[in-house]
């Protein structure tokens, strides 16, 4: 954690000493993704929704980089992808709001979306639930990636 | 006394924000204060969410209505049941004749609004900690203070 | 034990979940006051995330599903990996504050709670169903959003369709976190760094306003780094 | 009315959500805009539009009165609803205007204070800082209040920060002022959450409706009230817990010191308004004695006490923040006096006070912009090198004090006649008072400025050097603006009298 830009390295033999965690976490990491989707999208139904399922996706990538380092998680997940996902996650919610303003009804009046007031609703949670979600996960990674690329100025003997 | 039984929860919530607020209030350091302003706004969550507890209620996610017409204990549910439009689900809605009931959702939404501010509250306090680490070198706030009445006293470089 | 005796006569309150709401309610406040007196940040961290850990199980007694998978991924996750990251780059230890310069702080925290306790006893029972807070808004989205939106997460549908305004306050209030640490930090970890040779004085962020002789203790890598 | 002609209907019924929706979501494009000159001309674009959007519902408001915006489409108590009234459109036009001010003000000013790359997302944050003080001062919702109060809040405290470009000072600042800014908030959430244990809804006016229903309220709303105030004084800087104010103001980039000190108090001035009055009531005791008390009590002890500390003060920006803590017990005096008159007056000197000190803080900027100025021994002989940013700054400071003919005039006079036909002779003594040390803190500035010549740096005197145009446009505008208030006050009056009516006048 000293030097987190650095890639984990080998030890003198050439050989990994966390092989056991990387192989885990290989297997893991997808699951957890797919475990946010679950929860967003299941976020009608039971516990869960944007917000939640943003934070877990974001855990992901997050564990990644603890595992990886942080020079592959920037390659897995590009700095530049975050300030570009930071406004689409606002601009899905807020335009959905305008959608339904050029619509002819209120702002976040969802009930315009389709001809039947439910499913405009439906559509509308799912569009928003959306933006929460794209805000929320590249909101999450911005902020481990700039605490994680600062260096460190106190040594670990600190500790 | 028995009145102040039936109320524990905000008495202890109260503790519980009033330790948050002294840890804010009496420690000096900048990141112990942000993990006090943590608890104190964790704390204040619990006040939100007993507002709205229910005794004897359940979660407030509608349990779908299986159209036997009376849930597993046999009781009857006609009545609190709502029927939706075609195709959809019928949910069991607490009122007479039904004997479930819900928490209060409202409570629920507003802390979820609240705890995505208090993270996002940290994370600006954090990172203007890591700063003032790097500028003033230390993050005792008492020689933050003593390093700016010095500053303070020499005017500003020209 | 005058307690259990006075909800076990109240029908609507069963005694395991009391007796369950007791202990996370004497950890809670354990946990608080350790945070009181621990120095070492490390352990003020780690009880800061216990701390939300035992909340969010509290909510899930308190029927708050939603509030308590949120606050166990924030509070006990994000918050916590936030702040041990922010420790690394900081210091480890805090140092102690003298009693008497806590005086002050302990009375504003006594008149605070002595303000509040003194409502106390103006407010409903604790899971009161006819309390003013659960007999009328709050109550009325159970029936609405099976009426007008018809998901079964009754949560989900307030705060995306009843109150969707806050929560679309709530994306810009992360955006705008989002905003401001790339501002302060940089995704690259080297926003707010600077040098200047104005008459061949060097000063830099970390000397500024007073250009004293504070020495410059950046690599110089970093040095670069700091310049683009 | 032949303005309003021109408006489409559409715009006139969805104005109110047309003025959050689109500062945010263009906040959220500015911040990815990769040329700093479109990032500011579409900050300018946006302000410009928003301004034009508060006059057009100011406007319509004098014409039909309060109009109620569905947001979502779900009446009030359940949904979110936006309120328009005489109380607050003034303030939206006031907010709008400012921004836009400032704006074309940060063209120049951000080439010295800002990094390149890192101007559109202080752009962005510029609007989002502006974004959520509309949204909290036309929302109808107590919560939601809470929700635009962090917007701008958080937007505030990075904006603040941006300073440690040119002073290091501003990090501290920028880190008391979160710690004292979400101390406030919470406590408001507590009040907030106290009311709606009592009255079980949040829509403002269904609370209103049910406390006096209640006759007040039991001990809850009076706690809750208890909160509510303390939460909103810490963020408008009521007298002792002003301290995150003079560093906020003083270390931050000169447009974030003159938006702030134009608007942000004033926000969460006209929040406490809008409890006080409005979701409470004067006639609850509770409330009678929080205002009689407790606002009178710390504004005056805040007249005297900032002011004084305003006269010690070296450095002129800090010196200007303690004006505005001066200034804001004004306010308070006004509105604790509690009769038509006098919270008028207070309505008034809040909308004044904030054209006042944007015109010396943009002022106070550009000397800085020019010359580094911040002391005010730095001041000599600004008169001959500066003269129109020291005109401007003269005009201003002249309406700080209370010269006739100037905004501050007008409402000084509002409020010591309200306090004189209440009877409270001594409170006129403090005004007299705190306005004669006003003139000692602004008048030296005025006589260093004019009445010394300039300095001699490396051998030379230091020659004319002006501020740039669109430094001293914005200036300009707020320096007349206050003339303008002064000569032509009944506008500004009528408004005021307007909004001090909705609040008393009916109830």
């Amino acid at each position: 954690m000293s030097n987190p830009e650095e890639k984990l390295g080998v030890d003198e033999f050439g050989r990994d000493p966390h092989v056991l965690l990387r192989v885990i976490a290989k297997f893991l990491i997808p699951l957890i993704a797919l475990f946010a989707f679950y929860v967003q999208f299941h976020g009608d139904y039971g516990p869960g929704g944007g917000f939640q399922a943003g934070v877990i996706l974001a855990a992901s990538v997050i564990l990644y980089a603890l595992i990886f380092g942080l020079a592959e998680a920037k390659k897995a997940f590009p700095p530049r992808l975050i300030r570009y996902g930071m406004t689409l996650g606002v601009i899905l919610y807020g335009g959905t709001g305008v959608v339904n303003l050029i619509l002819g009804g209120e702002f976040l009046n969802y009930s315009n979306l389709a001809s039947d007031s439910i499913a405009g609703q439906h559509y509308g949670i799912l569009a928003v639930e959306l933006g929460v979600l794209v805000t929320v996960t590249t909101v999450m990674i911005a902020i481990f990636y700039a605490f994680g690329s600062r260096q460190p100025e106190t040594s670990d003997e600190d500790w | 006394m028995s009145d102040l039984f039936l109320q524990y929860n905000y008495i202890i919530v109260i503790i519980l924000m009033m330790t948050g607020l002294y840890i804010v209030f009496a420690s000096r350091n900048l990141i112990k204060k942000l993990a006090g302003l943590s608890v104190f706004q964790t704390s204040v969550f619990l006040l939100y969410i007993t507002i709205g507890k229910v005794s004897g209620g359940q979660p407030p996610i509608l349990i779908e209505d299986k159209g036997y017409g009376a849930d597993k204990d046999g009781h009857a549910l006609l009545e609190g049941t709502i029927q939706t439009a075609a195709g959809g689900a019928s949910y069991i809605l607490p009122g007479p004749g039904s004997d479930v009931l819900y928490s209060n959702p409202l409570p629920h939404v507003l802390i979820l609004t609240a705890i995505v501010v208090g993270v996002a509250t940290l994370s600006i306090g954090l990172a203007l900690t890591v700063r003032i680490r790097e500028v003033y070198r230390t993050i005792e706030e008492d020689e933050i203070e003593a390093a700016d009445f010095v500053y303070n006293l020499e005017g500003t470089a020209d | 034990m005058n307690l259990i005796a006075a909800a076990a006569a109240e029908p609507a309150f069963a005694v395991p979940v009391l007796l369950l709401d007791i202990c996370l309610m004497a950890l809670l406040v354990v946990v608080a006051f350790a945070i009181v007196r621990m120095r070492s940040l490390f352990a003020i961290v780690m009880l800061q995330g216990v701390y939300s850990l035992v909340c969010a199980v509290w909510f899930v007694t308190l029927d708050a599903v939603d509030v308590a998978f949120t606050e166990a991924a924030v509070g006990a996750g994000v918050s916590t990996v936030l702040m041990l990251s922010a420790m690394l780059l900081a210091d480890r230890k805090s140092t102690p504050v003298p009693m008497r310069r806590q005086f002050g702080a302990l009375m504003v925290v006594v008149l605070a709670g002595a303000a509040m306790l003194y409502a106390v006893g103006d407010m409903p029972a604790f899971g009161d169903v006819n309390s003013p807070a659960n007999a009328y808004v709050g109550m009325d989205f159970i029936g609405k959003t099976a009426e007008d939106i018809q998901i079964p997460n009754v949560v989900t549908a307030v705060l995306a369709s009843y109150r969707g305004y806050d929560t679309f306050g709530e994306v810009v209030v992360i955006f705008s976190a989002g905003l401001g640490v790339l501002l302060l930090l940089g995704l690259n970890g080297n926003a707010g760094r600077w040098e200047a040779k104005p008459n061949g004085q060097v000063i830099n962020d970390r000397t500024a306003p007073s250009a004293a002789n504070v020495e410059d203790i950046r690599t110089p890598d970093q040095k670069a780094e700091g310049e683009t | 009315m032949s303005f309003l002609e021109f408006v489409p209907d559409w715009l006139l019924a969805h104005a109110p959500a047309f003025l959050m929706a689109l500062p945010l979501i263009m906040a959220a494009i500015t911040a990815i805009l990769p040329n700093k000159r479109v990032a500011w001309a579409s900050t300018f674009i946006v302000t410009a539009i928003l301004t034009v959007t508060a006059f057009t519902i100011a406007l319509y408001n004098a014409e039909v009165g309060t109009t109620i915006y569905k947001m979502g489409g779900w009446a009030p108590p359940h949904g979110i609803s936006l309120v328009i009234d005489a109380l607050n459109a003034p303030v939206v036009v006031l907010i709008a205007l400012m921004s836009l001010i400032t704006v074309i003000y940060a063209l120049p000013a951000t080439v010295a204070e800002i990094k390149p790359n890192k101007r559109a997302p202080f752009y962005a944050a510029f609007l989002l800082c502006t974004a959520g003080l509309l949204g909290m001062t036309v929302t109808g919702d107590a919560f939601n209040v809470f929700v635009f109060l962090e917007v701008s809040s958080i937007s505030t405290y990075v904006l603040v920060a941006m300073g440690a470009a040119r002073d290091r000072r501003a990090l501290s600042a920028a880190y008391n002022y979160l710690i004292l800014g979400s101390i406030g908030a919470t406590f408001f959430v507590i009040g907030v959450g106290f009311l709606y244990m009592e009255t079980g809804t949040l829509n403002m006016a269904d609370m209103a409706r049910i406390l006096a229903d209640l006759d007040g309220g039991s001990r809850v709303a009076k706690i809750a009230f208890g909160f509510i105030v303390i939460g909103l004084g810490l963020k408008l800087a009521m007298f002792p817990l002003h301290t995150w104010l003079p560093g906020a103001y003083a270390y931050s980039p000169t447009p974030v010191a003159a938006f702030l000190a134009s608007t942000a108090t004033k926000a969460a001035l006209y929040l406490l308004l809008r409890f006080t009055f409005f979701v409470f009531d004067p006639s609850y005791s509770y409330v009678a004695d929080v205002l009689m008390f407790v606002l009178v009590g710390l504004g005056v002890v805040g007249m005297i006490f900032a002011s004084l500390q305003a006269i010690f003060q070296t450095d002129v920006r800090r010196m200007l923040a303690y004006s505005s803590v001066a200034q804001v017990g004004y306010m308070l005096l006004g509105i604790g006096i509690a009769t038509t008159a006098s919270v008028a007056a207070g309505y008034l000197h809040l909308l004044n006070h904030a054209i006042i000190k944007g015109g010396l803080f943009l002022a106070i900027g550009a000397m800085w912009y020019r010359f580094g100025i911040t002391r005010t021994e730095d001041f000599r002989g600004l008169g001959k090198t500066m003269p129109l940013t020291m005109g401007a700054f003269t005009v201003s400071g002249l309406s700080l004090i209370g010269v006739p003919f100037t905004a501050g005039f007008v409402s000084k006079v509002n409020l010591t006649f309200a306090a004189a036909d209440s009877g409270w002779w001594w409170a006129v003594a403090v005004i007299m008072v705190t306005s004669i040390l006003a003139l000692i803190y602004i008048g030296r500035l005025l006589l260093v400025a004019y009445f010394q010549s300039p300095p001699v740096v490396n051998g030379e005197v230091v020659v004319r050097n002006e501020a740039p145009i669109a430094m001293l446009l914005p200036m300009w505008t707020l320096a007349l603006a206050s003339v303008f208030v002064g000569i032509w006050s009944d506008t500004m009056v009528g408004m005021a009298i307007r909004a001090a009516e909705l609040l008393l006048g009916a109830g």
